[in-house]
């Protein structure tokens, strides 16, 4: 894609400021139940039917896949509006996208090396949020193994058929399309030929979801079960056999090493800022939480942290300040922002006193137990899209060149 | 320090009594407590098996720690190390400490009468008992009672709430602390006084039980208040009986946790190697073994000097609490990390760990109010 | 919080000037402060090599952060992150910081006259100068400045000690911090009144050099006074760019530490493989890769608003200058266990990075005493 | 060995009181000079004669080697006799014993696997110290990779021929024998096979010490070099080839996962209290450190540590409480207190503000820059007798049965 001219600083602000205008009288008002704070914790229809309302009128104003070729629904506009509106949508803190793999993975992989037949058939409908799509890498035996797919698609004639299970499919029971990695050559020289990558329906016979109840109590994932599903040959990204490579994409854009995402709000932020309000309302033994040093203490660290982070993520978009190692930084973004939710979570926790043991339902739990249950579902994030463990692999290998363990 | 030089001269006693029972708690508990079994029961109301808590009180081991004279095994509190520390490691779910908690706040604080009516029942189990300690502002503090008993001509008239009573409800009576004057009082109240006052919380951990208690208005009568002990000494007694017996929870449960997550790394594979194989994972391991094996000492040190007086006594048992709970979460947290997308389900045994740690983290003192005292006990700033 | 929607608005500013600069100066140090020339220059007296910093003074950098009417670039000091980025990670060795914080020093308190006389030459490496801020009891607050300057009739007569005086010893004159009443005076010192006053401390750092100063009974003329501004603010003033410039030399030093390790953990083998594709080890360097980067990132945003009066100026320097210089001393510290029984000897360079991390976690205010002074300002208390 | 009688508690407390009483007689003179913390640092023969004079003197008195056979010098007696001395030296703060790997490694595998020649010939003057020994396993090439040792040992007639470079060699200088590790046979199926043992002279022809220069700037090793010097074959301990399985002894006896070591105090033990009292006497900003919270909850911290591992490392004397790991806390303490060591240190140098940067030399350095120094001399003990890497792969392997990597 063409970059269009970089909007002037003047621009820039005149459209902040109708992007600010908009959001004022168009947010969605707060539901009375909790809305997920990201797509993989959708566990009720309302939830799901609220937020995808939600992503169909930011798509009406012209303020999701604004990069996106015009011809596909796009706004075919640049990248820096794109970044104003999902600054703007994080600071009046709105809900998120629901179709996030369709906009963030799915999407610009099919902008990228799908047909013109598939782009039209589908690029549209994840703007809009009409199709969700979801994801099908993990498979019950191979968590962080990905090549190592199990899952099988026979071609006969028209169709191929798949067998297996894929699992933590999050939007399984919503989805229209899953993303999906089979293998359709076992004879290949390694694990990773012999690969193909499907963009197959949810919908056909002989694909079933089972809901999959999360460690919060709650449900949010489900396992998806091919077994003789029929899809169409058309429904092939790239080539038969060429799986990985297509699947090595879309990890890239999933780890955010590359751009092109179709924008908007993937999650609800956290923000240290609310956990300071959260030591300053609390009390412990009668004075503020915030009144003991050695919380303020920790949320200085965090503060400190949460800084390095975000000016970290915004240096990216200035070439000279990239230094040595250009993808550095978005290859470190999943890591570092995950697992600093995760300890942010379980700080806000301790706060808590005795009431820290009070859990989502309680009355009088603080917060409704957000935080509880925050801590929890942070290691969806943790784990989900390669455990810490592995970005840390990757990022040993890839951008400091140590070898593979 | 001071505290420093006591521990060197004899730093662990261990008594052979003690370490029967525990063997015995440790066989039972892998025969009953199974993860089904705890799955089971914390489904239910009760949150735990009526059952065997008949049988753990025909062993003996609800009076083991009260004098023979009311039933018990005249053993010192600290031979209930190795017992909860079993049943933390089984994630073992009953009314076992709340009932030990509100015995000992008897034994030291009621009259002779009170005591022989009392505590009999519950060294064989025919009753339950909780201790009403906390209060809905959440704060750990003795000082911070704010739970009042006004005296009046036939009794008590009660105001406040109390918050966090470990099993209140399913209690066949309750010990209430409050304030009268500048005095602290404890009062019995029978489960029939509570009808309608007391509410389940709902808590992140799923295998244990606690309630909050509206006491507004309550009347009690005269001989309800425990009258035969001074009642400061005797919620002081049961602080340090929580801090031990969760610190003893929380070092079970973190070899429970570590153990669970050794045997998945020990079993599952990626990329053709178990998965234990790996540095980042086997290294944490480590860390989290070795912190157990400190902690379990510093909780062997706390048991060793739970009946002697003096600063080392408290010192030893807020740092085995703080210590061990942590390490406990710790553990926990990595378990449901390194079990990767299992970790992340309900059905993981993982999240069972995850909650309860939770709960020693939080029950009867955090690390933040234990080491704040800490520092003013070592440092004396 | 106040500070953190401004970091929203306007994060990082970057200025081709100072890229370029800072490429420059990275070219240059690549080339020229090889570790070769680093363990040959901190084995000397004076620490550094007089011919390169000539040439230096030559390519203007001692001048960047001086007006041109003085002989300088006119940028801001922020101007000089890059630059001292780059020299850290070559442990290069040199007055050029010392000789900054006076300049900038002469620059806001001196007079027109003594600006004109003295900024030319240390704008051209003529002359060197050091700034005596710190005295022996360690303490970092300007508060804790307890040199007098007392007025006679002739001029000044001065009691008290200055220490950690960076380049001190070799400097042709010393800007000496001092108060007079309930102000501070800033006092010009030549070379020869300081005779027989100055010895050189010994540092853990040997790539650098500072001195202590023994003032007592001094005399100053009365016109060694910086007369042509506040004291107190140029004081303020070389703080910050002392900790701008101290973190910088940090973001460059965790960067050459972690180099250095990297290439190593690259290369050398145990049991049969490339000791960098162990976790234990990956994925630290990892971890210190990921502090860099966000190190950086707050040392480009404590450089973007430098020249901004208010709360964030301050909050940002401290943060990088805390955090950057505990980065770079975990870089470092890692960097010698890595290296192994390498790492342990003088020869390997991982120490000079273990020493120079050590000198920027200490110098110019410690992370203990910064994040004193930022949970002041972030939360109000 | 047979146990001899355990003393009761009314022996051990006499006999505390007569060690007590002895020390307090004969414990040596602080010297002059700063005393080295462990034999590592040995770096001046000043030290080593002071050192070398205080361990004869200690084993003259029946305090050392207590519980050896008698008739290769040792006490015969029970071993908390030997426990009390060694924590009434540790009370008293005494110099270490020099002669450590004599006394610690060295001694007690030649009294399992030696012949009674080597026995009669080597124990005796191990405990009076009038032979220093040394280690030679480490190679250049071959830090944590003891096995894969290239020196080579051709037997000739009645003699060996040593050829190789031994590394890291502590007290190379003042040693009169080796511990080491050479190839017999390099036609062995892996690298475990053809290895031997031997009981090496030093001072004899083409044996050659260079001293290495330790990052503190100071001496304390050697690098030995053997270039085709001559020992007899009486000097090989255990069979030829069976090098492995003696070594595997000896870290055995290094790591703690043995008992039967000599006793008394093998390094100056460093206590949080020292740092406590350095806190107190530094001040910040004109106020005591200790009065910052902060540092307080530092302090805290160590002190937390320190008592768990010492109450660990009592802990393993009462079977009933080593649980069911009974070599994990033998096992883990190395590594535990090593680790310590390096951080306490540190803590202890970042206390002292802008002092910090002065060095051992400088007359205002804060205690003699001995805190500065001790953190870079606590690397000796992480990196040597096998990193903190290698011990925590050995514990996650052996006590935890984690494969290995």
């Amino acid at each position: 894609m063409e970059q269009p001219n970089e909007p002037t600083p003047a621009e820039l602000d005149a459209f902040r400021n109708e992007v600010r205008a908009w959001i004022a009288k168009n947010a969605p008002p707060k539901p009375k139940w909790k809305l997920p704070d990201s797509f993989m914790e959708v566990g009720t229809d309302e939830q799901f039917a609220y937020l995808q309302a939600w992503q169909a009128k930011v798509y009406k104003a012209g303020y999701l896949g604004m990069t996106w070729p015009v011809e596909y629904g796009g706004g075919g506009k640049h990248s820096a509006l794109q970044r104003v509106v999902t600054s703007e949508m994080a600071r009046a803190n709105v809900p998120f996208m629901v179709n996030v793999i369709g906009l963030m993975w799915a999407g610009p992989t099919i902008l990228k090396l799908g047909t013109h037949e598939q782009k039209a058939e589908y690029i549209p409908k994840i703007l809009s949020g009409e199709e969700i799509w979801c994801q099908g890498f993990s498979e019950p035996e191979n968590g962080s193994d990905l090549a190592n797919a199990q899952m099988t698609a026979r071609r006969e004639g028209d169709e191929y058929v798949l067998d297996g299970t894929k699992i933590w499919t999050s939007l399984g029971k919503y989805a229209a399309h899953m993303i999906l990695l089979a293998r359709t050559d076992k004879s290949g020289p390694s694990k990773y030929h012999g690969l193909s990558f499907f963009l197959a329906p949810m919908r056909i016979p002989n694909v079933t979801t089972v809901p999959i109840k999360k460690l919060t109590g709650e449900h949010g994932f489900t396992e998806t079960h091919f077994e003789g599903a029929r899809i169409q040959a058309s429904r092939l990204l790239g080539r038969e056999g060429d799986g990985w490579a297509v699947a090595i994409n879309v990890l890239a854009f999933e780890r955010g090493a590359e751009g092109g995402q179709a924008g908007g709000l993937a999650m609800v932020p956290l923000r240290v800022a609310q956990v300071i309000d959260v030591a300053r309302k609390l009390t412990r033994d009668g004075k503020p939480a915030i009144d003991d040093p050695l919380v303020r203490e920790r949320l200085l660290q965090f503060v400190i942290e949460e800084r390095g982070l975000e000016l970290s993520l915004q240096r990216t978009r200035i070439p000279a300040l990239a230094g040595p190692r250009p993808f550095a930084i978005p290859m470190m973004g999943k890591l570092r922002v995950t697992e600093f939710r995760r300890r942010l979570c379980a700080f806000a926790v301790s706060l808590q006193g005795a009431n820290a043991n009070l859990y989502v339902g309680d009355p009088d739990a603080y917060s409704d137990g957000d935080w509880q249950r925050g801590y929890m579902n942070a290691f969806s994030a943790t784990i989900g899209g390669g455990t810490s463990q592995i970005q840390m692999n990757i990022i040993g290998e890839r951008v400091l060149g140590l070898g593979k363990g | 320090m001071q505290a420093h030089d006591e521990a060197q001269t004899a730093p662990i006693v261990w008594n052979d009594e003690a370490e029967l029972l525990a063997q015995n708690v440790s066989t039972f508990m892998a025969q009953h407590s199974s993860f089904e079994a705890v799955r089971k029961y914390m489904a239910t109301p009760t949150g735990f098996d009526a059952q065997r808590y008949a049988q753990i009180a025909e062993l003996g081991w609800l009076g083991a720690a009260l004098p023979a004279s009311y039933g018990g095994a005249d053993l010192s509190v600290s031979a209930l190390t190795g017992v909860v520390e079993a049943m933390g490691q089984r994630l073992y779910g009953s009314p076992f400490t709340a009932t030990t908690l509100a015995a000992q706040v008897i034994l030291l604080a009621g009259t002779e009468a009170q005591r022989s009516q009392l505590l009999p029942k519950l060294a064989n189990g025919e009753a339950h008992a909780a201790l009403a300690l906390y209060e809905p502002h959440g704060a750990y503090d003795l000082e911070q009672i704010a739970a009042k008993a006004e005296r009046t001509a036939s009794g008590f008239v009660l105001h406040g709430d109390k918050a966090a009573v470990l099993d209140g409800q399913h209690a066949d009576f309750v010990v209430i602390a409050a304030r009268s004057g500048n005095d602290f009082v404890l009062l019995l109240a029978p489960k029939s006084a509570l009808q309608g006052r007391i509410r389940s919380e709902t808590l992140v951990d799923e295998t244990r039980r606690s309630a909050r208690i509206s006491l507004e208005g309550l009347t009690l009568p005269i001989d309800a208040k425990l009258a035969g002990g001074d009642a400061r000494a005797a919620l002081e007694h049961a602080e340090r009986v929580a801090w031990l017996l969760t610190a003893a929870d929380a070092a079970g449960g973190a070899e429970g946790a570590m153990q669970l997550t050794l045997d998945y790394l020990r079993t599952r594979k990626q990329f053709g190697k178990p998965i234990g194989s790996y540095q980042a994972l086997k290294h944490t391991m480590v860390e989290i073994m070795c912190l157990i094996e400190e902690g379990r000492s510093l909780l062997y040190r706390a048991a060793t000097v739970f009946d002697q007086a003096g600063a080392e006594r408290e010192i030893s048992l807020r740092m085995a609490k703080a210590q061990l709970s942590e390490t406990y979460a710790f553990a926990a947290d990595r378990g449901i990390q390194f079990h990767g997308g299992m970790g992340f389900t309900y059905e993981c045994h993982a999240q069972l760990f995850l909650r309860r740690a939770q709960h020693d983290l939080h029950a009867f003192g955090d690390a933040l109010h234990h080491r704040r005292h800490l520092r003013e006990s070592l440092f004396q700033i």
